[in-house]
């Protein structure tokens, strides 16, 4: 059990993607097979020590335990992500305009509309990004958190206020935002309405 | 690099479990593998079960597999016969039978009566009438393994997780992408063509309004410590249209469940509380 | 240096999120200092193998070298996350399945063999997953796209190639047709000429 203790405090801690306190390490556990508290302490300061000379650390900070890369070997894995960013997601992008245009909105709402789930790292994006934030909850099941666009987001592109948006009825125009709007997203070929009318000409008009 | 760098690589999934017969339904706790034929069967319970099935193949499968017998060898009237009691059923209940169930039906008919024609002992060549058939059922019948085989591999996600360690801040210079308006308008469009739930009456400007302040009018609320006095949403300087959209935007945001009215007695100041707040 | 380039190595794929190949980890390096490539192969395969015992693991996918959460470990740390993991439809997985093994593949095809129509949703879904993509068309009327899987389909599930993907069910000889059935994996269907679209140069199909 204490292997399997220290494994599971090592593969939470990697995982996790941010910093974890000794509770949320526990609540990993079922009631019945929780370890101590003391336990969850002691394998943390293990695996600190663990990384003595390695090219990561355990530290300690306000949201718990986090391993990040040492300091000194950060240069070179920084630039992992110095190469030009990638574009964002068909998807992403129809949920922004999704939230933009009929905010206050649900992550289900705009699931139904789309016809397909909206992954969490799209949200995660939107709101790291400060386009988008949580304005407050429907009082249904489940409480979904209501999602509305911010003053960044105005500010970014360049809107006063969501009334300087087109409206749908000029959006629906073909004529409104130029021409041959495929020409416009190079980088996407397999993301339109191509794929939808593949084999089935006349099927998946609607998409285009 | 070699093999045995990765032997701690997860060894793949054992192969699909043993082909059981899929019961259609459960019966306080007994799966019911046969439509007893005197039952009487609502609507909706056959559309379950219609669901079940990905198509007139897998339904044919489900036939065949169910009674044991050789895909290779299929009796062709009797299958066609069960095959046909599903379908009437289905029309029976005038459920909405994808065209490609009465397709097999017809196939199904045409090969049964080319099984009756007498066949000419000096053809031997000539093909059997169920061939086609038998092979695209065994053709659909191992990439609906495939696919179980496939569902069966560990996955990211759900069996495996990549680790994220993070990297000090001041070394990542991570740029999000320049996105132009016209970029996600266009993303609109293609939502807008899709759903047609924007087709209702209302006028696109004033809605984008009332959507822009009720996101205000919550957020409103919100930063008050969920509870605000009533008169106190409404901004007078904006006049009477502006009143009236903040109106509309708190009845809304009430209807949608967001927001409710608190009055402690008649005539007491009316107060405005986020429903449920519990953050 | 050497014990640098072990903490560089090893930091980089914990904090990557995703697969890297020896040609990523060596471009971490300037130039003047770049360590030879098998000096790198040699701390990927040491790294792999001090992580026995552990609760990760460093596995090779089509997308490079990944360290993943052992199988074993993952249910307590799949508990971080609040979703479940999403479960994807019989018909999303047949399909798939078909595009897996039958790369390329159009629509129509893979609903010949499925014998019912392919839902937009289900290729939509695929698409910006970012496990299928069309590849070019088929130069046939309506020139139907041809779809194939991608590197990333390979790396969600775990595999170097499509050649590690489970081995496909024999099709059996019907003792009444003596023979007439194909018993052989068909070859591509002849239905024209794959005309193969200048989308992603590099990116391609990958070898099977």
């Amino acid at each position: 059990m204490s292997s399997t203790l220290a494994q599971i405090v090592e593969a939470a801690l990697l995982a996790a993607g941010g910093p974890l306190t000794a509770d949320e390490i526990l609540a990993l556990f079922a009631p019945e097979e929780r370890p101590e508290r003391q336990a969850v302490l002691e394998a943390v300061a293990a695996l600190g020590q663990s990384y003595a000379g390695r090219g990561i650390e355990l530290v300690e900070v306000a949201g718990g335990y986090r391993v990040q890369v040492r300091r000194e070997i950060a240069p070179w894995v920084g630039r992992l992500w110095e190469e030009k960013p990638a574009r964002y997601s068909r998807a992403l992008l129809e949920t922004l305009a999704l939230i933009a245009y009929r905010q206050p909105i649900t992550r289900g709402e705009i699931e139904d509309i789309r016809g397909v789930a909206v992954s969490t790292h799209i949200i995660k994006t939107l709101t790291e990004r400060e386009w988008v934030r949580i304005v407050g909850h429907r009082d249904v099941p489940g409480r979904p958190a209501l999602f509305a666009t911010t003053r960044k987001f105005l500010d970014y592109f360049g809107l006063r206020s969501l009334n300087d948006l087109p409206t749908l009825a000029e959006l629906r125009d073909p004529e409104f935002l130029g021409g041959d709007l495929e020409l416009e997203e190079p980088d996407q070929p397999s993301l339109g309405p191509v794929v939808v009318s593949a084999g089935r000409p006349g099927e998946g008009v609607q998409d285009a | 690099m070699s093999a045995e760098v990765l032997a701690d690589a997860p060894a793949l999934a054992p192969a699909h479990p043993a082909q059981q017969e899929l019961p259609f339904a459960i019966v306080q706790g007994t799966p019911l593998l046969a439509l007893p034929e005197d039952l009487y069967i609502p609507p909706d319970a056959l559309e379950v079960f219609l669901d079940a099935f990905e198509g007139p193949l897998d339904l044919l499968l489900y036939l065949i597999k169910r009674q044991n017998l050789d895909i290779l060898d299929i009796p062709i009237a009797e299958i066609t016969d069960q095959y046909m009691e599903y379908v009437e059923l289905m029309k029976d209940l005038r459920l909405e039978l994808a065209a490609e169930y009465l397709v097999m039906a017809a196939m199904l008919a045409e090969i049964k009566s080319r099984m009756l024609l007498p066949r000419p002992s000096e053809a031997p060549e000539e093909e059997d009438p169920r061939a086609e058939l038998v092979r695209r059922l065994q053709e659909y019948e191992r990439f609906k393994r495939a696919a179980e085989d496939l569902d069966a591999l560990p996955r990211l996600e759900r069996d495996l997780f990549a680790t994220q360690v993070e990297v000090p801040p001041g070394h990542v210079r991570r740029l999000p992408p320049e996105v132009d308006l016209r970029e996600v308008l266009l993303a609109l469009r293609g939502v807008l063509a899709r759903a047609d739930l924007f087709t209702s009456h209302r006028v696109a400007r004033e809605a984008l309004s009332l959507r822009e302040r009720m996101s205000l009018v919550l957020d409103r609320v919100r930063s008050a410590g969920g509870f605000v006095d009533f008169v106190r949403l409404f901004e007078l300087h904006e006049g009477r249209a502006g009143v009236v959209v903040t109106f509309l935007a708190l009845l809304e945001l009430i209807r949608g469940a967001s927001l409710e009215l608190v009055q402690t007695e008649p005539f007491a100041p009316i107060h405005v509380r986020l429903r449920g707040a519990t953050e």
